[in-house]
């Protein structure tokens, strides 16, 4: 038992705190490696020409996240030329669907930022264009097509 | 296994004990097994066999000196068939009993704290029974809510 | 006209619990005459959920269910799965390693985290800083273990999702070093403080004789003087090849034993040290971890069909006795799922029952040295 | 001076000194302790939690919203004063996330409550929680986070929309 032992807690006015000043410095764990490291499950990335709208991703989503669209440019098979949107209004991040993707195109990517006002932002098509590898914050002016917006962007480039 | 020896019957379900008996049974079995070191009541659970029209109770307990589980089952009719309460063996079966009589509406009759407990208004059928559809109802009642809509833009 | 008693309602923005939950007391002066909870608040209907999916598909939702230590419900649930498909003896040792690493890496995140708000109850606000900070390592390693800082979705039917980096050994070694460091000033600032003494000692007791009868279990269990512990009584993951010591009253270590046990301060001081133990457990288990394989091959996902029968898995969490019994009839989706959460009974019954008597200050203190955790209790 | 240049001087006197309700709700709450306490430290950005609604700036929502719950949380909501505003953490308020099936919580919060941003994951980051609230705080001081007036304005329309997710569909005509 003790009243003066507590008094301790006071020598740490002289040392360095251990709080991570985001955003303007990095979170770092114990060993100064940076995160989130690669493994963290954020958003997806999916590569367009390597799926194959197989719907399997869907058939295991136990939210519902998964819906589909059609995008005639893209065909790689006879009559498979749909390919995922997904809801992050649904989707929970547990990463099922990358699991049983028989092409192994649809991945997670350690992009976890999305803050908008509006509830529709959230829903939208994962292609490659949504990773910047270098930087793992998501840019504002690649990610987030509407598949709209998208379809305008794959014919712009054919 | 010891609870074999101490109840006489029963066979051995995937390493624990599981005995089907009439549910007049119950008590004298809990009982017995309560003065013979059985004295953790582990849970009460329901569950809904809806093609045999029956409601399964299965009342866990678990001994700390012999290390043995045992389940006590029994069935009773799904509609109109009540369940003596045991809250005087345990008290925290009042709880369970609770539960299953909002979630199953099995009415256990000696338990006097039948209260709503998690549902706060709730009008339709016991939800946990097979028959209510959940996801009918969110189609009913949640997602047929119309979203609000700002009629003039500019404040 | 003299007023007798009164009515007075802790709840639901976090009364002495984290997560929402309601005590409705009735009070003489400021002494308590009756409680009543009142749950419901995060009431989602999980067992209902876990009916309309499929096997595979349950394992993200199960670790929802109690958020400050989300591991032991894949635990449970896996092993639940693993009984029914015959594969309890064939989960690969390496596994059952990496499952006690992290089930212990999350017990002293919960344990930290029920320290650190019991000591914001008693007024002392250094603890929780420091204890909820330190906790963050902890979410450090499970995010790079993982790839998630709370559900992980990491401990599968059959094994482990993915093998245990090379190098994160090392991180989890100098963690754990750092956290032997903070434990020794939380004891100078908390648990050798003289205002801990004086107001947890012989607070909300819960009797030795009847601790059993109640359906107490876990460390409150053990504070009220048994010796019992599932991981030694019923050994799962690896703990059977694990040297341990299952803490428990009057053998407090180097602490001073104050009260007759059962009460808010033989609780806290047993989730101290049992801080330590998981640290020596997650030491010998990660020196002893063989090489090898991580994760049996499952079955078709979408074909995955389970064996019809009934089981009943316990795990030990930092609350108390976990279990599952999970009910198979052979189909592709449980028929049954039924969760017992240890705060079942310390949140209703026994609260109800310890609380009586209290003094209006102490009920706060008394439900945190509970560990109750609300998800668990409404599911 | 004129009224306009006023109100510009006290948004950006409040948009420095946000206090959160300590009202949260469902799994998100457990990414808030690192977030105020030593670790990511909110402080640094003038916010502290707050235990009256009478004097809290933000409503935070963290997660799935039972109908119990929103009870509450109107309640709450409605006893705070002007200017207010809310945010919903994770996929639960946008679209229902994992309990969109759950027969006890509510889908689209905004349906019941005017959302000022929506922040995504499940749970969200640390990270995230800090970058929202400093977005919140940019919305504050040009004066778009305008959900309060909408409640005022659409009052009867949400009223209805609550009453008909507390009587969980069955409203007597």
């Amino acid at each position: 038992m003790s009243v003066i032992k507590p008094l301790k807690a006071w020598k740490h006015l002289l040392k360095r705190p251990h709080t991570i000043r985001y955003p303007y410095q990095e979170h770092v764990d114990m060993e100064g490696k940076r995160l989130p490291t690669e493994v963290l499950r954020g958003f997806h990335s999916n590569d367009l020409e390597k799926c194959i709208g197989c719907k399997m991703c869907g058939m295991i989503c136990m939210n519902d996240a998964i819906s589909y669209e059609e995008i005639p440019e893209l065909e790689v098979e006879k009559g498979k030329k749909i390919r995922p949107i997904i809801d992050y209004g649904r989707c929970c991040y547990c990463g099922l669907c990358t699991e049983v993707c028989p092409t192994g195109s649809l991945k997670l990517t350690p992009n976890f930022k999305l803050i908008d006002v509006d509830r529709e932002k959230f829903r939208f098509m994962p292609t490659q264009l949504n990773v910047k590898r270098d930087d793992y914050m998501v840019d504002e002016n690649a990610i987030l097509f509407s598949p709209e917006e998208y379809k305008e962007k794959v014919k712009g480039n054919k | 296994m010891k609870a074999k020896e101490i109840i006489g019957r029963g066979e051995e379900v995937h390493g624990r004990l599981y005995v089907k008996v009439e549910k007049q049974e119950v008590r004298e079995l809990i009982k017995t097994l309560k003065e013979n070191k059985f004295q953790h009541f582990v849970m009460l659970s329901c569950i809904d066999w809806i093609d045999d029209g029956e409601f399964e109770l299965v009342y866990h307990l678990w001994s700390y000196e012999y290390r043995e589980h045992v389940m006590i089952s029994t069935r009773i009719k799904r509609e109109g068939e009540e369940m003596e309460s045991l809250h005087d063996l345990f008290p925290q079966i009042e709880t369970y009993e609770r539960e299953i009589k909002e979630m199953y509406g099995v009415n256990f009759i000696g338990n006097e704290r039948l209260t709503p407990f998690f549902l706060e208004g709730w009008p339709h059928m016991p939800p946990m029974r097979k028959d209510f559809d959940s996801k009918k109802f969110i189609k009913d009642v949640f997602e047929s809510i119309p979203p609000v809509e700002d009629e003039d833009e500019g404040i | 006209m003299k007023m007798k008693e009164y009515e007075l309602f802790i709840g639901p923005q976090h009364p002495g619990i984290t997560g929402n939950m309601m005590y409705h007391l009735w009070v003489d002066g400021d002494t308590v005459v009756k409680a009543e909870c009142n749950v419901g608040y995060l009431h989602r209907g999980f067992e209902k959920l876990m009916e309309s999916r499929t096997w595979m598909q349950n394992i993200p939702l199960v670790c929802r269910i109690c958020v400050p230590d989300p591991d032991v419900n894949e635990m449970a649930y896996s092993m639940a799965v693993e009984r029914l498909m015959g594969w309890r003896e064939e989960v690969p040792e390496r596994a059952r390693y990496i499952r006690t690493v992290v089930l212990e890496l999350s017990r002293i995140a919960a344990y930290l985290m029920g320290i650190g708000s019991y000591a914001g109850a008693l007024g002392i606000y250094t603890l929780p800083q420091w204890a909820l900070g330190d906790r963050d390592y902890i979410m450090d390693i499970f995010e790079q273990l993982t790839g998630a800082r709370i559900y992980h979705i990491y401990i599968w039917p059959g094994g482990v999702r993915w093998d245990m980096p090379a190098d994160l050994p090392k991180l989890i070694e100098k963690t754990m070093k750092y956290l032997e460091k903070r434990l020794k000033l939380y004891d100078d600032v908390f648990f050798k403080n003289r205002i801990f003494f004086d107001r947890a000692v012989d607070i909300g007791v819960i009797p030795k004789e009847k601790a059993i009868e109640w359906g107490v279990t876990g460390p409150n269990l053990r504070a009220s003087g048994h010796e019992y512990d599932v991981r030694r009584l019923e050994p799962y993951a690896a703990y059977e090849n694990i040297d341990f010591d299952v803490i428990h009253y009057p053998e407090l270590g180097k602490f001073d034993v104050l009260s007759s046990g059962g009460d808010a301060y033989t609780r806290m001081l047993v989730r101290r040290l049992e801080i330590e133990q998981s640290i020596s457990i997650i030491r010998q288990a990660l020196k002893k971890m063989p090489s090898g394989e991580h994760l049996l091959k499952h079955p078709n996902w979408f074909k995955w069909e389970v064996p019809p029968g009934i089981a009943y898995e316990r795990v030990e969490s930092s609350k108390g006795e976990y279990g599952y019994m999970v009910v198979s009839d052979g189909g592709k989706k449980p028929v049954r799922v039924h969760v017992r959460g240890p705060s079942y009974t310390h949140g209703i019954n026994v609260a109800e029952t310890i609380l009586k008597g209290a003094n209006i200050a102490d009920v706060s203190q008394i439900l945190f040295s509970l560990d109750i955790c609300p998800p668990d209790i409404e599911r | 001076m004129k009224y306009e240049e006023w109100s510009k001087i006290s948004r950006i006197a409040s948009k420095k000194s946000l206090w959160i309700l300590h009202f949260c709700t469902g799994c998100g709450a457990i990414e808030m302790p690192p977030v105020m306490t030593s670790r990511f430290d909110m402080e640094r950005f003038g916010m502290a939690p707050m235990a009256t609604p009478r004097q809290a700036d933000v409503l935070l929502i963290t997660g799935y919203l039972t109908v119990k719950t929103l009870k509450r949380v109107i309640q709450v909501y409605e006893q705070m004063q002007d200017p207010k505003y809310v945010v919903a953490f994770g996929s639960c308020p946008i679209n229902g996330g994992m309990y969109w099936d759950s027969y006890n919580t509510i889908n689209q919060l905004d349906k019941y409550l005017p959302v000022d941003l929506y922040l995504a994951g499940c749970m969200p980051r640390p990270e995230g929680i800090i970058n929202a609230m400093m977005e919140l705080m940019e919305m504050i001081e040009k004066g778009e986070a305008r959900g309060w007036e909408k409640y005022r304005k659409n009052y009867e329309k949400y009223k209805k929309n609550q009453e008909m997710a507390f009587k969980f569909g069955k409203v007597e005509e």
